[in-house]
């Protein structure tokens, strides 16, 4: 294993460290429990929108911490979601008096922890409610699984949800937003190569030269299929169709496209496969009017893409537009 | 006799051993169908319990439990650290006051154990969990409990408790069971946790869920027959 | 060779395609030759300032492009420095009447295709000037090598310089102002891994499990010594301690701290070594005033980092903490 | 009988056959002490020559070559598109609008060549680069060109020209020597051009742009062998 790290056991810690000394003036972040809250919290008479999820994914959830977005973020162990104290903490630091909407993405770990972690903060007195994101469509969502998966959507969820909290829109208004935009989102990733867990060493899976995997997590975990690598368009294609078909998005709609790079590939590749989308997308008649391009959610190294997209809505666009400022996303301000 | 205090805490410093040096066996069967994380988790959180047990002075097997319980809860995370919180704290609760725990109140811990996890994870049997293992190691508990009532009730005449030896007893049928169970966990097809992801693919493997939970049963076994002044079998 | 493309011969082409159809509002791009602009070039009376160099170290340039940084970047194919035409028809697209500066990094290529491109520029009437950034501590600057390279401190000149730019500095004024800056800025980077360029099919070098490089460039060429992988206290203290050494930097010196990634290092490590870093300093007494952390200045897929310092002075802080508004560093606007 | 335009233009076609046989060694050679693409880069180059070559009407050996350097300029990036296109456009010079090239004239053009591309680089004889390669084979030329002058005055008693037939003496001359002198490049350390960062271990390499040059000196005298007639040496 090859990492830039001291020790397995503290790289979340060490990170977290290294992030408050780059962004001294935008976060305040604690290590015991871990978490990352905005430098102004809590902002008085706000919903504040609160996430949380296991480390190696980032930017995500720390890094869209910020005016606009999230009040705070709950990073866990790599890969783990982290627990109901750290949930409880960021919680209590961001509380403004409007109420506190917790952002989970869909996985048995996550769900568990933030669920705890309300049930405690209900019984301190708080308005805290949940909403759960699964917009993986490589998941069949059936009484079989878990459920799908919350990935690429949870970007876009935490930027619109976090302009109208800004606005302050009420938890009412911010939780059936947050719906909203569940309902509409959809997503589906890919794998070129896995990746290595600080703590254990190995590749989560390993791929041979012509191997790719459709359909991952952001976990390492392997994917639904494994099948000999595509070119771009192959891979794209492969990634757009199950998404389409799966809302169904129809001619005419207003889209977000959103083309994720898990970490690992080069954004020279990335905007490579972003054309393509475009391309496949105006050809069944999609109207793409916002985008976003670059490693948002990712699984620490590996090489593979997402593609999300959102179906948009006028009041989305206006939130989407709205200035935000964060460490990973930051526009009018 | 029963299980007294001293007698659990001994019990988890040897399930803290025994994850240890089963971490990485862990690791590798969550990598195989999971995001390889449960055996670090797992010793991280028994080692978290650790050093909480050592820094406090408690007075019941149930407030070791409980402590046992919040500590799991507080650094484990994932799934397991939910499920595995929730069991300890069931198992608290079922236990009260007592401040010596008889086999059947070990059993009725065990079985509010299980509970919590069915409550918390909505698992059933065959869904490819840690239930697969619990399950079955309740029931061989209470099996095994019923057979020494039985027998102390031919023997003896009608003694009121099934004695302090019983609890070893009730723990090896809890482990074998587990066991036996967890192994039954490799043809399935999993339809909870991050394995369900999988689909047809998770097939085929050990769940690593499973198998902590009869490492568990195991080491709380080995523990109580030690405790009960006995030897390997 | 594992990559999200279609063709090797077309990667760069394809990839412009994409970025246009990604940023429609903020970018003009031609790939006959291959030019991108911003769209509202050219600006009249103010400086042009236009780079580019090989692709493949994405988002440098055409990352940089937009209001407040470049007015036009020339990408060459993959580690390849750009022809001269490519140069005059950027310079053609963008000049508005108050001049152009070229900024150069100092390879052999680039320094030679710009000199013709100037050349012919100025045969035609333009001001045109051109000033090289040579920033790498890691090659000895001396009668037996090219020179030091240009790496990280591209980056931070190409924001300084485009944010004077943007005030109506005039070209005296921005050439000197970029001068100052290249005599202030210092860097050093190390790889973990290799990285494959689209055209070879194999990694330029590869390393043992047990191996790392130091003092590399940025287009997957060895770097000057090949040593046992050490942990992250010891990676960043030996980028850190010649970058130091070379200005030298002297207690009490403010700075700006880049921590880049090469490609493939996630941003939680990179965090972490940004945390050493700024410790490290705050050892030495140096006032790290600005920071910068992710991938700016890559080498496709590498693991490794760089990290470059830049002594400030109120000017330059200034002009860093002015607007920008482009594909990978936005900010006020 | 010399050397006419659709001469040069059927050595061009030669050179971009080498070149493109050659590509995968120039890469690895690049790799090995550079960034790997020089064989890509000049061979996109020459295919590019050979598009515009047939797509144009000229009628002089300079236009060709002129066509040449231009085309390689806008089209090989990197320091091997300036320093061949600097080498083709100093040669187009020297033969100004000559309709057919002596071998005096070709040496003289290979001079003009290397002149250039020392005059744009910089670089000297020991610096590892083209330059090793270059050197040599203008050095080879003129002596070739001088014991053909030499020999021709002797036996037929003071032609002026050199003679048709003294082209391919001329350039089988230059690419012999070019070979060498590529291969001398193997132990030195580099001092100019990207192989120059990489210290002492630039030795025990071969330089790409020094071996690019060979096989293009090479691929031109067989051209000119071709054209005169001549079998394989
Ligand atoms: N719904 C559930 N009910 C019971 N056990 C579950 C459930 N979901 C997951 N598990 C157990 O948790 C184990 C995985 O734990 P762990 O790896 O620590 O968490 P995560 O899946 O969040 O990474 C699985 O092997 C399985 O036994
Ligand atoms: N200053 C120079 N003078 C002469 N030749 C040079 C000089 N610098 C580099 N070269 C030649 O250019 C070759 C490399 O060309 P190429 O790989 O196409 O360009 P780059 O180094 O920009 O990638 C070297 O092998 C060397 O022969
Ligand atoms: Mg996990
Ligand atoms: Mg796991
Ligand atoms: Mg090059
Ligand atoms: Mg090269």
């Amino acid at each position: 294993m090859k990492k830039i790290i001291n020790d397995p056991a503290t790289v979340v810690a060490d990170s977290l460290r290294g992030m408050a000394a780059a962004h001294p003036e935008l976060l305040r972040v604690s290590t015991k429990p871990a978490v990352v809250a905005r430098a102004d919290a809590p902002v008085r008479g706000k919903v504040a929108v609160v996430s949380g999820g296991g480390s190696g994914h980032e930017p995500l959830h720390a890094g869209f911490v910020g005016p606009g977005m999230l009040d705070a973020a709950c990073p866990g162990a790599v890969f783990t979601s982290p627990t109901p104290d750290q949930v409880q903490a960021a919680v209590s630091q961001v509380d403004g008096g409007a109420g506190v909407l917790l952002v989970v993405k869909n996985y048995t770990g996550d769900v568990l922890n933030f669920d705890t972690a309300a049930e405690l903060a209900a019984a301190e007195g708080g308005d805290v409610r949940s909403v759960v994101i699964d917009d993986d469509v490589a998941v069949k969502d059936s009484l079989y699984t878990a459920g799908r998966r919350g990935v690429g959507g949870t970007v876009l969820l935490e930027k619109i949800v976090g302009a109208a909290a800004d606005r302050k829109v009420d938890l009412d208004g911010c939780e059936a937003l947050a719906r909203r935009v569940i309902a509409n989102v959809r997503s589906m990733g890919m794998a070129l190569t896995g990746c290595t867990v600080p703590h254990v060493g190995e590749p989560t899976f390993t791929l041979a030269e012509d191997e790719m995997e459709i359909g991952i997590g952001i976990h390492g975990e392997p994917g639904r299929e494994r099948m000999p690598a595509e070119n771009a368009d192959g891979i794209v294609r492969r990634l757009l169709e199950p998404v389409l078909e799966d809302l169904p998005f129809r001619e005419g709609d207003r889209a977000l496209l959103f083309t994720n790079s898990m970490g690992g590939t080069p954004l020279i590749e990335l905007y490579l496969a972003h054309g393509i989308a475009e391309r496949l997308l105006a050809e069944r008649g999609i109207r793409v009017e916002r985008r976003l391009v670059g490693p948002f959610i990712t699984s620490l190294e590996m090489q593979g893409m997402s593609i999300t997209l959102l179906k948009l809505d006028d009041e989305m666009i206006e939130l989407w537009d709205a200035p935000v400022h964060t460490a990973a996303l930051r526009w009018g301000a | 006799m029963g299980c007294a205090t001293e007698d659990v805490i001994a019990a988890l410093r040897r399930v803290n051993e025994v994850i240890a040096e089963h971490r990485d066996e862990l690791v590798d069967l969550d990598r195989e169908i999971g995001d390889g994380d449960h055996g670090e988790n797992m010793r991280r959180g028994f080692e978290a319990v650790m050093s909480k047990l050592d820094m406090s002075e408690l007075d019941t097997p149930g407030a070791v439990l409980k402590l046992t319980a919040t500590t799991l809860i507080s650094t484990v995370g994932g799934a397991a650290g939910p499920l595995y919180g929730t069991a300890f704290l069931r198992a608290a609760n079922a236990v009260g006051a007592a401040t010596e725990l008889s086999a059947g109140e070990v059993a009725a811990a065990l079985r509010a154990a299980c509970e919590g996890v069915v409550a918390r994870g909505k698992a059933e049997i065959g869904d490819k969990t840690m239930v697969d293992a619990l399950q079955p190691a309740v029931r061989a508990a209470e099996t095994a409990m019923a057979d020494a009532a039985a027998l102390s009730a031919a023997s003896a005449g009608g003694s009121t408790s099934a004695g302090g030896d019983g609890v070893p007893a009730v723990l090896a049928a809890a482990a074998d069971a587990a066991e036996v169970g967890a192994e039954s966990t490799v043809p399935l097809v999993a339809r909870k946790g991050r394995a369900s992801y999988l689909g047809e693919r998770s097939a085929g493997h050990l769940d690593p869920g499973a198998r902590s939970a009869a490492l568990l049963l195991r080491a709380l076994a080995d523990a109580a027959r030690k405790a009960a002044g006995g030897e390997a079998p």
